[in-house]
């Protein structure tokens, strides 16, 4: 679709030298890469997709003499505001990828219908009014405000000065709204030192420090079993108790009593359950899990 | 307008001088049983110990202010005897001015005198009738209220006044027929008989709106200058003097309005003797003498009056001597003597005074009946159906007596006041002439032998005969005198029922002293001579007379009345009170109810139900429409931009055409 | 060169920003293609302040710019909390404010 | 004494109060109503001090204000009284503290704590003062909405106590039908403003400027209706009129008697302050469709409160037969009718008021509503049953009793434009004394039927205080309603003698009868 609007658009438009010639590099680009981004499976591809979109219209600034602009559109978008996206997108879980299976009934038809109907509205009549219109260009105002950046900063520290202070106490108050939003109230009095280990030995987890990737051997102790072959069903990188979907580990759960040991010795217990002490792990008392977690 | 010039200038005008001297205290009429009323209501209980004191005074001062101002008045020349006191202005609004104002003429100061004296007995015969009455303190608070109303309406100078008045004594009525309100049949008839009053008081006001579009005024010289000078188009004077007569039908008992009266009498025995003999129901007369001017321009008019008259005389009557409650016995009574005067006053100008006549004979006489009746109640512990009485004349002499006296008044008794003031009823109704006149003739001659048979029959059953209650057994009885307090009103007004007729109609006293008021009254050609009319009433009524005794005296009475089967389709007939009630329930309660319960249907399913409809189509529509926010934000986003697309679409066809 | 070209390839960047955000799921995608909008816009502004010759598009770009960073800001902290309660990142899932 | 800004020192009291006593800490609920009574009696001397500052032969407003407050629509704060307003306004304030004792306790059992009630009535306050102050017709609407949400408060939260769902459903009735009203009386608001745009150059609110303007017919029935619907609603008059019972059923006793002494006030002032004047010949126009509506409400509310079995229905109903005769008044375009109607408009509020605290009173001894639960009480209760009677025999207008008055102005103006009306609408007297006497029969007299009422107290000392004022009023201006009529009459005469009706003259005039107004 985009090819043909473009060559719908490009009979209208008057393009030379090297502007034109960037444009119609950087152009495509930006459009592949905002489709991209929207058709992209993996979230954090999309959001390189977007970065490459967002350098290119950063480009485009700078073509139409807006250094300024492009560059804080580096700065602020590609780089800081990106990596917070990246960031958010890592701390939710990357491969928390959405089924591209459509839930909404013909969500999928009606936007698009209808996104090619707003670009038609926004790109045909458009090309219709600024056929030929002459740029007035901000070069000359950018000299005479001695350079883009002066001249920008002369405009919005004096016309949109109260603007420009509203629009900081927004920024501040962002900050301040995203640590209140994202700061949990503590319900309970602070845990001390003791009852942190305590329930750290309870919940079964690894008390000592866990082995390097690539090492398969999760603990040294003779005791322990080592991980299947792949390590799938290691502990490496994760907490036991969202580990193990085998029989060992839904036997200690079934039991409240015996949830904690189950993951503790015994969670990696993997294809042979009866043999391993895990399968008695539901009936084992506390005692017991406790005994081999010291 | 030419016509209210000319109507001043005609002879018919009509003026009041202003008050001065006396007259000036005649608000006082009015105000000391006010006076008397709020103490007694507002003092409560405290006021319990002398509470029948102060209601007797009040009454008592105000009969002799009334004394002052006759005596005053008949000090006056005769043709200034109408005396009018403007106290303040009550209701202006431009064009409509009323003001509280009085009237002291001829008409209404023998009013004053019949209100204010016969209201004083009654108080003082209370004070021993309700003696073991808890309630005695609110009882004559009541009556206090009831006589300055009553003296509101007759004093009153225009006809709103008289308004005021008119449903102040159908409130107090309402008030001590209620009296006893724990029984539901007292509570009752005072619904009943405000109701009814309610229906005559819609005539008065719509007549008086009559007066005000026409004329712009209600006041009485105002209005009688206007219909005295001919002023008043005839089809309005018509109306407005029907619609007079209605009021004046309810609140007297009359024709169709005279059911509630019989059931008034659930109020106690004195209320009944003031308020349903006496003064109250005779308020109607009143209204047709005092609009006289009105009534003497419009002979319809007054042949309708007549003609209730006439009927109301013979419904009263045949009804009185079917029932066996003494109380209703007298107010049937009450009906057909209200008759008599309605009758009196529809003649026109040759019958106001003698209206007015038998109206004060009657006050009298009834007054005097009534309280001996309940002389004869209290003395039977309450008892009141007089197929349980008889022999009484031994145990009460003065009851007896008094009775007896007015007994012979109201049969027309030669030289008792019923003789005089009735026979020259019936005369004056022969002499209107024609057909006309000797139908009324006949009727008020046929209705004055009925009257002398059921008040024998009445006499007879509750005096004479055989004792039909013992002294023994399980309502034993043991009748006595009543006390002092209670015969002596009876006394006097067994005096006044003697000597009032031959007072007032003898050489035409009250006609020369109302002439003024009412119209002079000139002789008429008699279709029969009076001589052989008052011979006619006698033997007439002596025939009534002798077939009661026949009846009554001379057989056994029955101690429990035949039943309905056993007696003429006439007896059950009257015992039904002809059917008034019965058409009364079935013309307007029953329909009546059945709208209303309709009424009640169709303003919850229909009004409220198209109102509620409407709301639940509404939400119902809503409902369907909330379904559409699904919560899903994409859902929302995607009806953003078609939105926006539409919008845009629509603002680039708009701009870009 | 034509300005114009520049206003096409907005139009088409906004309009892409638009598909994406109505047929993705992701919370954090759906977000990236709202700022993909916002440039397309600012793109356009900047492209009007050369058709114009000032410097006022350019200033108004810097303030979108601005409020898209603490939009951006406040957005991740949302979708980060309702990521802890909910355990998914999915705008679907978010749906309980409905009839 | 011009310089005293009376409305607005009677506007700013209450609103203090409101915002006072719901800033009291919640615990301090005796001194709420402290506050609040006195805050009340305050206004009331004031609203009589304004009253007898009022010089009512003065054309036009006084007591004006006028502030700009959004000044490119032309809304200005302007307030002026009338003889209407004053006297409305008058009997706002002498309720109010009657209201304020009498709910002494009663909100007690509310949701919403003691001090809010307090509030809520005082908010209630500002709003009817502010709704017949105003003299810009922005500013009104604004006040004829405000008053609802206070009143809202007061039957959803304070209503019956055990019929949580009725009181919820009575309240949102009653508000929806008023903003409906409400809302198409801003269209027509909107409307007026628009007209006011187009023929005097700048738009306005102003009443007074508006009056100026002549809108030709088509326009004026539209603009005629929006309002007209809105006071119809508010009044109530038939067939809009389904709220009122629920409403009235379900408010506690204090709401109940400001809902009905006064809120619906505002429909009836609304007809005469704003229908007629701005819009004298949609006025004509529609004239015979009121009537007949006033009419049918006359008969239809006293027949439907002689079928009612819950006592405040009861009540509500006559109101609406009450209702039917001021509107009467106010359309039979004359001076006696239109200053009957508004005399009607304070007695209504003063005997329904009464009737509603009584009954009031009857049902926070018993809990019910019902008439069946009654009988006989008169002998348990005589203070409470003569009361009762007294408040009831002032509804069915006696003479003496203040209602009479108004009632018997309002016929015989009537009367003398239309006939038959006049003839017909009298003959609803009777079906007025049928249902006040009916229900004084069922509750009052007989045997006393149930056993828990034979335990039934009487008044207390402060319920005798809360009516005697009233009854005193009531008495007092059925002997002597000159002072009022006398505020009220010029106004009224000159709304309906700008709008082209004069009195119909007497056809057969009696000499010097037109003179007689000079004894006073």
């Amino acid at each position: 679709m985009d090819p043909h609007l473009l060559a719908a658009a490009a009979p209208i438009t008057s393009t030379s030298g090297g502007e034109a010639l960037t444009f119609w590099i950087i152009a495509p680009i930006a459009v592949l890469g905002a489709l991209g981004m929207v058709l992209a499976k993996n979230a954090v591809h999309g959001a390189l997709l977007l970065v490459a979109n967002l350098f290119c219209v950063a480009v485009c600034y700078l073509l139409q003499d807006a250094p300024f602009l492009g560059f804080v559109q580096i700065v602020v978008y590609t780089g800081a505001i990106m990596v917070l996206f990246l960031f958010v997108l890592m701390l939710i879980g990357v491969d928390s990828t959405e089924s591209l299976v459509e839930t909404l009934r013909g969500q999928r038809l009606a936007a698009t219908v209808l996104g090619l109907g707003f670009a038609g509205l926004l790109v045909f009549p458009l090309g219709k009014v600024i056929k030929g219109q002459p740029a007035a260009g901000v070069a000359d105002v950018n000299k005479a405000g001695g350079g883009n950046i002066h001249a920008i900063a002369r405009l919005l520290f004096t016309d949109y000065v109260f603007a420009f202070e509203a629009v900081s106490a927004l920024l501040v108050i962002a900050a301040v709204g995203a640590m209140i939003l994202t700061h949990r109230e503590r319900t309970g009095p602070k845990p001390s030192q003791r009852e942190t280990l305590r329930r750290r030995i309870e919940s079964g987890a690894v008390l000592t420090p866990v082995p390097g990737p690539g090492v398969y051997a999760r603990a040294d102790s003779a005791d322990q079993r080592p991980a299947l072959p792949g390590g799938s069903n290691g502990l490496v990188g994760g907490a036991p108790s969202e580990l193990g979907p085998g029989g060992g580990a839904a036997g200690g759960r079934g039991d409240d009593a015996g949830a904690g040991d189950a993951g503790d010795g015994k969670a990696p217990s993997g294809p042979v359950p009866a043999t391993g002490p895990g399968a008695a792990g539901g009936a084992a008392p506390v005692g017991a899990g406790k005994g081999s977690g010291l | 307008m030419t016509p209210a010039v000319a109507a001043g200038a005609e002879g018919g005008a009509v003026h009041y001088a202003a008050a001065s001297g006396a007259f000036s205290l005649s608000w006082l009429l009015i105000a000391l049983p006010l006076a008397g009323a709020a103490v007694l209501l507002l003092g409560g209980k405290r006021t319990d110990k002398f509470g029948h004191v102060v209601g007797t005074v009040a009454a008592l001062a105000s009969f002799v202010v009334g004394l002052v101002i006759f005596f005053t008045l008949v000090g006056r020349d005769g043709s200034d005897r109408a005396v009018s006191q403007h106290l303040f202005s009550w209701i202006p609004v431009n064009g409509f001015q009323v003001d509280a104002g009085l009237l002291v003429d001829q008409l209404s100061v023998v009013f004053v005198l019949l209100i204010t004296g016969v209201g004083t007995l009654i108080h003082i015969y209370s004070i021993g009738y309700m003696a073991h009455d808890p309630g005695r303190r609110k009882f004559f608070a009541y009556m206090n209220l009831f006589l300055a109303s009553m003296l509101l309406l007759v004093l009153g100078n225009n006809f709103l006044a008289l308004y005021a008045g008119w449903e102040l004594v159908g409130l107090s009525s309402f008030l001590l027929i209620k009296f006893w309100e724990y029984k539901p049949a007292a509570a009752t008839a005072a619904n009943k008989a405000f109701y009814m009053n309610r229906v005559g008081d819609v005539g008065l006001a719509i007549a008086i709106m009559f007066m005000f579009g026409t004329l712009g005024s209600t006041n009485y010289d105002h209005v009688f200058t206007a219909a005295a000078g001919g002023a008043i188009g005839h089809g309005t004077i018509t109306a407005i003097a029907l619609l007079l007569l209605l009021g004046a039908c309810g609140k007297s008992g009359q024709f169709p309005l005279q059911a509630w009266l019989p059931d008034a009498m659930e109020g106690p025995t004195p209320i009944s003797a003031l308020i349903h003999a006496a003064t109250m129901v005779t308020a109607g007369v009143y209204l047709i003498a005092r609009s006289a001017p009105v009534f003497n321009e419009t002979q319809a008019a007054r042949t309708v009056v007549v003609i209730i008259g006439a009927v109301t005389i013979l419904i009263g009557c045949v009804i009185g001597c079917a029932y066996d409650d003494i109380k209703k016995v007298l107010a049937y009574s009450t009906v057909s003597q209200i008759g008599y005067m309605f009758l009196a006053v529809g003649l026109g100008p040759a019958g106001y005074a003698l209206g007015i006549a038998h109206l004060l004979a009657h006050g009298f006489f009834k007054a005097g009946l009534f309280l001996g009746s309940g002389s004869v109640i209290h003395a039977m512990d309450d008892e009141q159906d007089m197929r349980r009485y008889g022999g009484l004349w031994k145990y009460m002499k003065v009851t007896w007596v008094t009775f007896g006296l007015g007994y012979l008044a109201i049969i027309g008794c030669p030289p008792f006041s019923g003789f005089f003031t009735k026979d020259k009823i019936i005369e004056t109704a022969f002499d209107k002439g024609g057909t006309s006149g000797y139908i009324l003739g006949i009727v008020a001659l046929l209705g004055a032998g009925i009257t002398a048979f059921y008040m024998t029959r009445l006499f007879l059953m509750t005096f004479h005969g055989k004792a039909r209650w013992s002294h023994e057994g399980a309502d034993a009885k043991h009748p006595h005198e009543s006390p002092t307090t209670m015969t002596g009103p009876m006394i006097l007004l067994a005096i006044g029922s003697v000597a009032a007729g031959a007072l007032f109609v003898v050489g035409g006293t009250l006609q020369d002293w109302l002439a003024p008021v009412v119209g002079e009254h000139g002789e008429a050609d008699h279709v029969l001579s009076p001589t052989v009319l008052t011979l006619l009433t006698l033997v007439v009524s002596a025939g009534g007379l002798a077939g009661a005794v026949l009846r009554y005296q001379l057989r056994p009475v029955d101690a429990v009345a035949k039943p309905d089967a056993a007696v003429s389709p006439l007896t059950v007939a009257a015992r039904h009170d002809l059917y008034a009630n019965t058409f009364n329930e079935a013309a307007f309660m029953i329909p009546g109810n059945y709208l209303v319960r309709f009424l009640v249907w169709f303003d919850k399913i229909i009004i409220d139900g198209l109102v509620g409809g409407t709301a639940a189509t509404i939400g119902g529509l809503s409902g369907r429409l909330r379904r559409t926010q699904t919560g899903y934000v994409r859902t929302y986003a995607l009806s953003m931009l078609g939105g926006t697309i539409l919008v845009v679409g629509a603002l680039l066809l708009v701009r870009a055409g | 060169m034509n300005p114009g070209n520049y206003l096409v390839l907005s139009g088409l960047l906004f309009a892409i920003g638009a598909v994406g955000v109505l047929v993705r799921r992701n919370a954090i995608v759906v977000f990236m293609c709202v700022e993909l909008m916002l440039n397309a816009v600012n793109l356009s502004l900047v492209t009007f302040s050369r058709i114009q010759g000032n410097l006022e598009g350019q200033v108004i770009a810097f303030f979108v710019m601005v409020v898209a960073a603490a939009e951006v800001v406040i957005g991740l902290a949302i979708i980060l909390t309702i990521f802890r309660t909910r355990r998914s990142a999915s705008v679907d899932d978010v749906n309980l404010l409905k009839y | 004494m011009h310089t005293v800004p009376w409305l607005t020192i009677l506007l700013v009291i209450p609103v203090a109060g409101a915002i006072l006593v719901a800033l009291l800490p919640k615990r301090a609920s005796t001194l709420a109503k402290q506050v609040t009574l006195v805050l009340t009696l305050v206004e009331l001397v004031l609203a009589v001090l304004a009253t007898i500052a009022y010089e009512p032969d003065k054309p036009g407003f006084q007591f004006a204000q006028r502030y700009d407050w959004i000044k490119q629509f032309g809304v200005s704060y302007s307030v002026g009284a009338d003889g209407i307003s004053i006297v409305l306004i008058l009997l706002a304030s002498v309720l109010m503290p009657v209201v304020v004792l009498a709910s002494w306790h009663e909100a007690e059992e509310g949701k919403r704590g003691v001090g809010a009630f307090f509030s809520l009535l005082l908010a209630l306050q500002a709003g009817m003062v502010g709704v017949f102050a105003a003299t810009d017709v922005f500013l009104f609407y604004v006040f004829f909405e405000a008053m609802l949400i206070p009143m809202y408060f007061l039957i959803g939260s304070y209503g019956a106590p055990k019929e949580q769902t009725q009181r919820s459903y009575a309240a949102v009735k009653f508000l929806l039908y008023s903003l409906f009203g409400g809302l198409l009386m801003l269209a027509a608001v909107i409307g007026l403003y628009v007209v006011s745009v187009h023929q005097l150059g700048h738009g306005t609110f102003d009443f007074a400027a508006l009056r100026q303007m002549h809108i030709d017919e088509d326009t004026q029935k539209w603009l005629f209706l929006g309002f007209f619907i809105a006071f119809a609603i508010k009044a109530p008059l038939f067939p809009f009129h389904t709220w009122l019972p629920d409403a009235g059923a379900q408010s506690p006793t204090g709401g109940a008697v400001l809902l009905v002494g006064v809120l619906d006030k505002v429909g009836t002032f609304g007809l005469l302050r704003y229908c007629i004047p701005l819009f004298p010949d949609a006025a004509d126009y529609f004239a015979p469709l009121v009537l007949a509506l006033a009419v049918i409400g006359i008969f239809y509310g006293a027949l439907l409160a002689i079928g009612q079995r819950d006592m405040k229905r009861l009540v509500s109903y006559t109101s609406l037969a009450h209702f039917g005769f001021i509107a009467l008044g106010c359309f039979a375009f004359t001076s006696q009718a239109g200053t009957g109607a508004v005399l009607y408009m304070v007695n209504h509020g003063l005997s329904t008021g009464l009737l509603f605290l009584v009954v009031g009173f009857l049902v926070a001894r018993r809990g019910s509503r019902d008439v069946d639960a009654y009988g006989g009480m008169a002998k348990v209760t005589p203070v409470l049953a003569g009361v009762f009677l007294i408040a009831g025999l002032s509804s069915l207008a006696l003479p003496g009793l203040n209602s009479f008055v108004s009632e018997f102005l309002v016929l015989v103006g009537t009367f003398t434009e239309y006939k038959a009306l006049a003839i017909v609408a009298t003959c609803g007297i009777v079906l007025a004394a049928i249902y006040v006497l009916h229900l004084y029969k069922r509750t009052m007299t007989g045997p006393v039927v149930h056993e828990e009422n034979k335990l039934v107290a009487d008044l207390s000392l402060r319920e005798k205080l809360v009516v005697a004022p009233v009854v005193a009023l009531i008495v007092a201006l059925g002997v002597y309603p000159k002072p009022l009529i006398d505020i009220i009459r010029p106004t009224v005469t000159a709304t309906f003698t700008d709008v082209g009706h004069h009195d119909p003259a007497p056809s057969v005039p009696v000499a010097g009868v037109t003179t007689t107004g000079g004894h006073s």
